[in-house]
């Protein structure tokens, strides 16, 4: 007993010892903790990477200019391990103990919920690509940045599209998810369903983490439906289209996925059974997305693979635009002060490899959803209010392909 | 005369700071049937255990003419001292023949059929229930199936504790006449019995204990009428 | 040495409670976050150290604790107050319902039944409208992590008191008795029902607090975070790594696995839930009485010890 | 009652009926362990209970002090029939029992396991813990291990745990005692330490029953001496008659054959 | 139709569900081991067969039974070198030792393996043909004959070979199973290892349905468990039957109440059957 008083009092010790501040010169510190390990260690990587990618290369371009000095950012990253409570722990150290300057995102709107309640509470802003669901900005936080549109709208350039596609969907399958960003997709579409004039003939939502769809697929087959609109995680978008032909589940139309589509997972494990299915992005490598330091999204695209051995997806462009988002408020701030930059970042506007960057009132970017199809193997972007390439439409039959 | 096959000396045994058995010795002759007799509690099956070296035990212990102790636990089985356990033991989910296939479990040899027609011509009972689950026979069966198993080892020495337990006086009277059978195959049996006019009716010699100590011991005919053997059981009253 | 554990125990939770005023930010967090799992370990002391029952439901009551006060204050804009309020009468009523028919079982289907619970509650709050279903309850925030560290600390406190008396009453005794062996415990008078119902419910109590605290401070619920089993496991853990049965030993494993995880996490980050896992494994081989037990032979103590640990459970 | 216990040497004479069965009987599958045992226990009686091994003896016992329900028969305590009362209500009525394998509470001292004796059994025993330590000691004291209060339970020898579970027993100051072999595995002079402290537990309005092996010891104790075999009563008389009783000695010693 | 197509699904699934539950179910009868680290198992099972599939080109059909005798040695070492250290311990201290073991696979295979996630996907995984209006997928056919198979051929190792007999015996009596010369050391690790080996090969097919994770572990030990209790531990076809069983309760409540409500039932069902016949469900083979 008396050994483990002694520990106590060790650990106490060590709690005195850490009050100790650390100061740091001519260096923009970012503090970030991101899943690097753990369940959704797998999207984390996209942060992680991008992070240090975007830092790296706007150091290399000379870094920050505040007030005729020349700043380098640094960033501070730690890995929360996919453990939300180890997150927030992790982003008050950030905040209180390693004294970063401003704040960057972790992945995944639960984590966003919490860890922003750290930025709120300590004043620093935090600028965060990975968690778009409504909670996050609907609480009047004055801290939070996202450079991920709203769930709501996610399917509104599909369902646009469609409606200019021959033959017309006209019964729609709508399949969600039951956590927070998909039931709010799910809420969006159904709204947007019904301005299109479509009628939703199965509507389901199903268990977070499910990894079999066979009942749901069973109603759909069974209502005949042109088309499914789907909303989920990735890997249950890639076991729901598996599922799709084990079941024998072709929908007169198509069938369209929120997540999943755009990435080189998605392809390399379907294989040609990805053909034909629409997703979104709001991001692709595409030149036309100019940038100060990468020059353009095609080029960023480029060295991120280089670096890293594996693509980009909307994920790791949304995190770098949180990166170039601090160096623009901070160069139009003119200063540190957590408040200045705070303000100058909620009237940010420039272009960037993600986007055009520009946050609304409520701290959230708003954006067009590019609808992507994989065709013949190649993601191709196919409409954004435009046709972009020519859709392959309507889907056949797994047996007729 | 020759060498004992079973030869115990000035054994001390029991369960860790409960001593039960002391100083006592013990011999099985080939071709014997030696009893041990004792009321409940004297430390019978106690015995049996160190013999086996379930529990640890100080003293001599010698199966035909080698030293068990410094031989690990199962050292004694595979040298064919086999036991019937109190309470038969069986596999009660497991038909007869199996639990009789149990006990020549580590044998490779050819002579497994043999054995099991010896077990059957002993038990005619246990082939007409071979494919019966142990678990649903009568006591009587079950201890016929538990002795069967036994022989299936094919052993040098027959122990068996407490046969007689529970069982009715004629299915004894049974079990005692394959006993005789058992001896007459060149199995010599080590009976430790609670029941002692059972166990006279076959043994050879015997041996009397009481709270865990040899008090008497002889060839049966001399014990048969040895008012010590009813006072290590009711009390020297009598 | 025995007697002064208790006055070194009290000098040390005066300490900690001065601990705000001069202790990073981040050392608050951690110890808001240990100082609430070693209450969950503590109050699973109840029943499993004290009473044998191993309960792998503990995190139902936590989740309990989570959603009532997230409800009465995302819902309702009730004062964090009533929301544990609730929070506690949601566990309580929970406890009974669920001991009655479940603390028949004896052993390991006990444990087992407990299992079942956690994924049936988390299944059922995630389709339950007034728990805004599996999308969660924002809880309004507060800036102040000094009372959260407070209130943490005092039910801590309160909760080891509760323990120190069980340890030494008429009630203890009697659960100890059923840990031991319940059939005797029976025929010497002890009402194993009403006890082992009671100690589930003194749990819960102390769960459904914690479990309300760490909503308002974390401002978020979701099912998949309430009812965590693997926050039950922790639990359990932790409280047999320090020694399940003994007023300390929950709290000291706690705080020492608390340690671990977090030097673990920021030392070597891609391998720490690695090193944690083998921790435990080793833990469970090589002191399987818990460190109380392991600390409390004091010189006596040598590698025999843990030779003996393994030569005792081996086959 | 009083609490201090007064050493007697005497068997005093019988009294009121403490505890009764009536067609006792219990059945395990298709196996009767129990048979129509009808049993009488007066205050200040010693009722001797032997049989062979297997004969119900335990099952008894399990069935008078409430851990086994009877298949059929009843159980009465000084008069009321208590089939449905649970094992701790029985205890609370002051019936107390010690067990064949023995169970010290591991982890706790003797005090501390005594004390749990205290603090429960008759009449839900002492709601006081500093009370019931008291009396723990006390009990500790007369059955001879006041001087090891302290030790855990878990380091005692043999002949100690024994007294360990009479003074646990003891403690939960019963109506009937019920003792389930509590002198197995112990050498003759310490049988004589044990049959000299229950001779001083008789009486003060105590109904006991002994299950024994060693029956001379029981002899000397019992006021009567009742046999069970294959579950059946075959005697219930005075020592000296039973053990002569040619039924009973063909149960423990078997049939004579030629 | 669509209720018949739903209870073929679920009949289907629900022999891959037996297949999991299967290991457990063995492990848990003759070791009395609650194995929590039995998910773990059932996801490097997976692994290996896609790599034999993706490095080697095994067919995962093929690759199947080698994946099972690498997971059997693996399961092998595991028990021989550490669960026999406790296996004598209380109850608790395996389900601690299993659950420390589980986070230690997972994160393990998070290290060697990544994050990303795997599917085993040979050309013929979406195949399909239609039987009476219904249509039967491939795989799942496959996947579920092959739990078939492998209940028959353990029944048949349980029940009519020499090791079988010593298994089961020991689950019986392991005290008389000793005095006939059973090394229980060895079988448990034999039986340890067969019960690995059947994790893996319900990985493999699970990664031709499913995909796999590092951390897919932690539900899969939850449904073997509520498997096992509710086919019981007497039989490899009951597991299967209470696979099957659950695969339809978690079909037909996704049709009638909705899918995400199955995990009420299965865990409710677990519960209700251990409050009702505790000592069926948990009886050895």
């Amino acid at each position: 007993m008396k050994k483990s008083l002694a520990l106590s009092a060790a650990l106490l010790a060590a709690t005195a010892l850490s009050a100790l501040p650390a100061a740091a010169e001519n260096v923009i510190t970012l503090g970030a903790s991101v899943q690097m390990t753990g369940a959704t260690a797998n999207t984390g990587r996209y942060y992680k990477d991008a992070y240090a990618l975007a830092v790296e290369k706007i150091n290399a371009a000379g870094g920050v200019k505040v007030g005729g000095k020349t700043y380098k950012l640094k960033l501070d990253m730690l890995d929360n391990q996919s453990d939300v409570n180890l997150s927030v722990r992790q982003y008050v150290q950030l905040v209180s103990s390693d004294k970063v300057n401003f704040l960057l995102g972790p992945f995944a709107s639960n984590f966003v919920i919490s860890d922003s309640s750290v930025a709120e509470k300590y004043q620093i802003p935090m600028v965060e690509g990975g968690g778009s669901s409504g909670q996050i900005f609907s609480r009047g936080y004055k801290y939070v940045f996202g450079t991920l549109p709203p769930a709501g709208n996610y399917y509104g350039s599909t369902l646009e599209m469609m409606g200019k596609l021959k033959p017309t969907a006209k019964t729609v399958a709508l399949v969600a998810a039951d956590d927070s960003f998909d039931v709010s997709v799910a809420k969006g579409t159904r709204k947007l369903i019904k301005k299109a004039g479509m009628k939703i003939a199965v509507d389901e939502s199903y268990a977070e983490n499910s990894s079999d769809f066979s009942s749901i697929l069973t109603k759909i087959k069974a209502a005949k439906v042109d088309s499914i609109l789907w909303s989920g995680h990735e890997t249950e978008a890639l076991n729901f289209l598996r599922q799709m032909k084990q079941l024998n589940v072709s929908p007169a139309d198509m069938y369209a996925f929120t997540v999943g589509v755009p990435t080189a997972d998605f392809r390399n494990a379907l294989g040609k059974d990805a053909n034909y299915a629409f997703g979104m992005t709001t991001w692709l490598p595409d030149a036309s997305l100019k940038d100060k330091w990468f020059g353009d999204a095609a080029e960023f695209a480029k060295e991120y693979k280089a670096k890293y051995g594996y693509d980009p997806d909307y994920h790791a462009a949304s995190g770098a635009a949180d990166v170039e988002t601090y160096v623009y408020a901070i160069e139009k701030a003119g200063s540190l002060n957590p408040k200045k930059v705070r303000d100058a970042i909620a009237s940010s506007n420039f272009d960037s490899l993600y986007a055009k960057v520009k946050y609304g009132s409520n701290g959230q970017i708003n954006l067009p959803q590019i609808v992507v199809q994989i065709q013949d193997g190649q993601l191709k972007p196919v409409y954004t209010d435009h046709f972009i390439n020519k859709p392959m439409y309507p889907a056949p039959a797994w047996d007729k392909r | 005369m020759s060498e004992p096959l079973l030869n115990i000396q000035g054994m001390n045994a029991g369960y860790g700071p409960v001593p039960v058995l002391f100083d006592l010795t013990l011999s099985v002759m080939p071709g014997e049937i030696v009893a041990m007799v004792g009321s409940n509690g004297a430390g019978k099956t106690t015995l049996l255990r160190a013999i086996s070296r379930i529990i640890p035990a100080q003293g001599t212990l010698r199966f035909n003419g080698e030293d068990l102790a410094p031989l690990p636990p199962e050292a004694a089985f595979t040298r064919g001292l086999v036991q019937v356990p109190e309470g038969r033991q069986l596999f009660p989910r497991m038909t007869v023949e199996e639990n009789l296939l149990m006990g020549a479990h580590l044998r490779r040899d050819k002579g497994v059929e043999a054995s099991f027609e010896q077990v059957y011509t002993l038990f005619p009972k246990l082939k007409e229930r071979r494919r019966q689950l142990a678990g649903n026979m009568s006591g009587g069966e079950q201890q016929m199936c538990a002795m069967g198993r036994a022989l299936m080892a094919n052993p040098k020495l027959l122990m068996i504790d407490e046969m007689s337990l529970g069982l009715a006086p004629v299915i004894v009277d049974q079990l005692l006449a394959i006993l005789n059978d058992i001896r007459a195959e060149g199995i010599p049996v080590l009976l430790v019995e609670q029941d002692v006019f059972a166990a006279f009716s076959v043994a050879d010699r015997a041996y009397v204990m009481e709270t865990g100590r040899v008090v008497r011991e002889g060839p049966v005919s001399e014990l048969q009428n040895d008012q010590s053997v009813i006072d290590a059981y009711l009390g020297a009253a009598h | 040495m025995k007697r002064f554990i208790l006055p070194a125990a009290i000098v040390i939770a005066v300490f900690m409670a001065f601990i705000p005023g001069f202790a990073s930010d981040t050392m608050i967090q951690f110890w808001i976050n240990a100082l609430l799992l070693a209450t969950l370990a503590q109050a699973w002391n109840i029943l499993g150290g004290f009473g044998g029952y191993v309960s792998f439901g503990n995190s139902v009551f936590y989740g309990l604790g989570t959603y009532g006060t997230g409800i009465a204050m995302a819902t309702y804009h009730l004062p964090f107050g009533v929301g544990l309020a609730i929070g506690v009468v949601l566990a309580v009523i929970g406890a009974a319902v669920v001991g009655l028919p479940i603390l028949r079982l004896r052993g390991p289907y006990f444990a087992i039944a407990t299992l079942g619970l956690n994924g049936a509650m988390l299944a059922i709050f995630s389709n339950l409208s007034i728990a805004n279903k599996n999308i969660g309850l924002v809880l309004p925030l507060t800036r102040n992590d000094t009372m959260f560290y407070e209130l943490s600390l005092g039910l801590l406190v309160l909760c080891t008191a509760t323990v120190w008396w069980v340890s030494r009453s008429r009630y203890g005794m009697g659960l100890i008795a059923i840990r031991e062996d319940e059939d005797a415990a029976g025929t010497m008078g002890v009402n194993a029902t009403l006890y082992k119902v009671t100690a589930l419910i003194l749990a819960s109590v102390f769960t459904a607090v914690a479990g309300g605290i760490h909503a308002y401070w974390f401002t978020f619920v979701d099912p998949a975070s309430a009812f965590d089993s693997t926050l039950n496991v922790r639990m359990v853990i932790m409280c047999v790594f320090g020694g399940p049965g003994t007023v300390f030993g929950p709290v000291v494993g706690s705080f020492v696995l608390s340690a671990v995880y977090e030097i673990l996490a920021a030392q070597i980050s891609t391998a720490a839930a690695l090193l944690f896992g083998l921790v435990i494994v080793l833990a469970v081989i090589f002191m399987p009485r818990g460190l109380a037990d392991v600390v409390g032979r004091g010189r006596a103590l040598s590698w025999r010890y843990f030779v003996r640990n393994i030569t005792e459970n081996r086959l | 009652m009083s609490a201090q216990p007064i050493p007697h040497d005497a068997a005093p004479k019988a009294g009121r009926t403490v505890i009764e069965t009536r067609g006792l009987t219990r059945r395990f599958g298709g196996l009767v362990s129990v048979n129509n045992v009808d049993l009488v226990i007066a205050e200040n009686e010693t009722l001797g209970l032997i049989g062979p091994n297997g004969a119900g003896k335990t099952t008894l016992v399990n069935m008078i002090s409430g851990t086994l329900a009877p298949s059929e028969g009843e159980v009465l305590f000084e008069g009321q029939v208590i089939n449905d009362v649970p094992a701790f209500r029985r205890a609370h009525l002051g019936i107390a029992r010690t067990f064949q394998v023995m169970k010290p509470f591991h982890g706790m001292t003797v005090l501390e396991n005594v004390t749990v004796g205290a603090l429960f059994g008759r009449n839900g025993g002492q709601k006081n813990m500093a009370d019931a330590r008291e009396k723990a000691r006390e009990w500790l004291e007369f059955t001879g291990l006041g001087g090891k209060i302290e030790i855990n339970a878990d380091s005692l020898g043999g002949p100690d745990r024994k007294r360990l579970e009479f003074a646990k027993a003891l403690a939960m100051e019963p109506r009937l005692l019920l003792l389930d072999e509590v002198m197995a595995g112990l050498n003759p002079v310490e049988v004589t330490e044990v049959v000299e402290l229950i001779k001083k537990i008789r009486g003060q309005g105590r109904a006991l029953l002994i299950i024994e092996h060693v029956v001379a010891a029981i002899r000397s104790l019992s006021d009567r001496i009742m046999v069970l075999h294959h579950g059946e009563k075959i005697a219930d008389d005075d020592p000296a008659t039973v053990l002569e009783d040619p039924r009973v000695i063909e149960a423990y010693l078997g049939k004579r054959r030629q | 139709m669509v209720l018949a197509q739903i209870l073929l699904n679920g009949v289907l699934l629900g022999g891959l569900y037996g297949l999991m539950a299967l290991g457990m179910a063995l492990v848990w009868g003759v070791l009395n081991i609650v194995n929590l680290s039995h998910g773990a198992l059932i996801m490097l099972g997976g692994y290996v067969t896609y790599y034999l599939f993706t490095l080697a080109g095994i067919d995962p059909f093929v690759a199947l039974p080698i994946a099972m005798v690498i997971m059997f040695c693996f399961g092998f070492a595991l028990q021989w070198g550490v669960l026999n250290l406790i296996v004598r311990s209380k109850m608790l201290n395996t389900l601690l030792i299993t659950f420390g073991l589980q986070v230690v696979l997972t994160f393990t295979a998070q290290l060697l393996f990544t994050a990303d996630f795997r599917t085993i996907n040979p050309t013929y995984a979406g195949n399909n043909f239609p039987v009476g209006g219904l249509t039967v997928s491939v795989v799942r056919l496959a996947a579920f004959l092959v739990a078939i198979a492998l209940a028959s051929i353990l029944w048949f190792v349980l029940n009519r070979l020499p090791l079988g007999r010593a298994i089961r015996a020991t689950a019986q009596n392991l005290t008389a199973a000793r005095l006939y010369g059973v090394n229980p050391r060895v079988l448990y690790a034999v039986t340890f290892g067969i019960g690995t080996a059947l994790a893996g090969a319900a990985g493999g097919l699970y990664g031709m349905i499913s995909n796999l994770t590092p951390y897919i572990g932690a539900s899969l030990t939850a449904k073997s468990f509520v498997i096992a209790i509710i086919g019981g531990l007497s039989n490899p076809f009951y597991v299967i039957f209470g696979g099957i069983f659950v695969g339809i309760a978690e079909s037909l409540t996704a049709l009638y109440i909705g899918p995400t409500y199955t995990d009420v039932i299965s865990f409710g069902l677990l519960v209700v059957v251990l409050v009702v016949r505790p000592s069926r469900a948990v009886r050895a083979a």
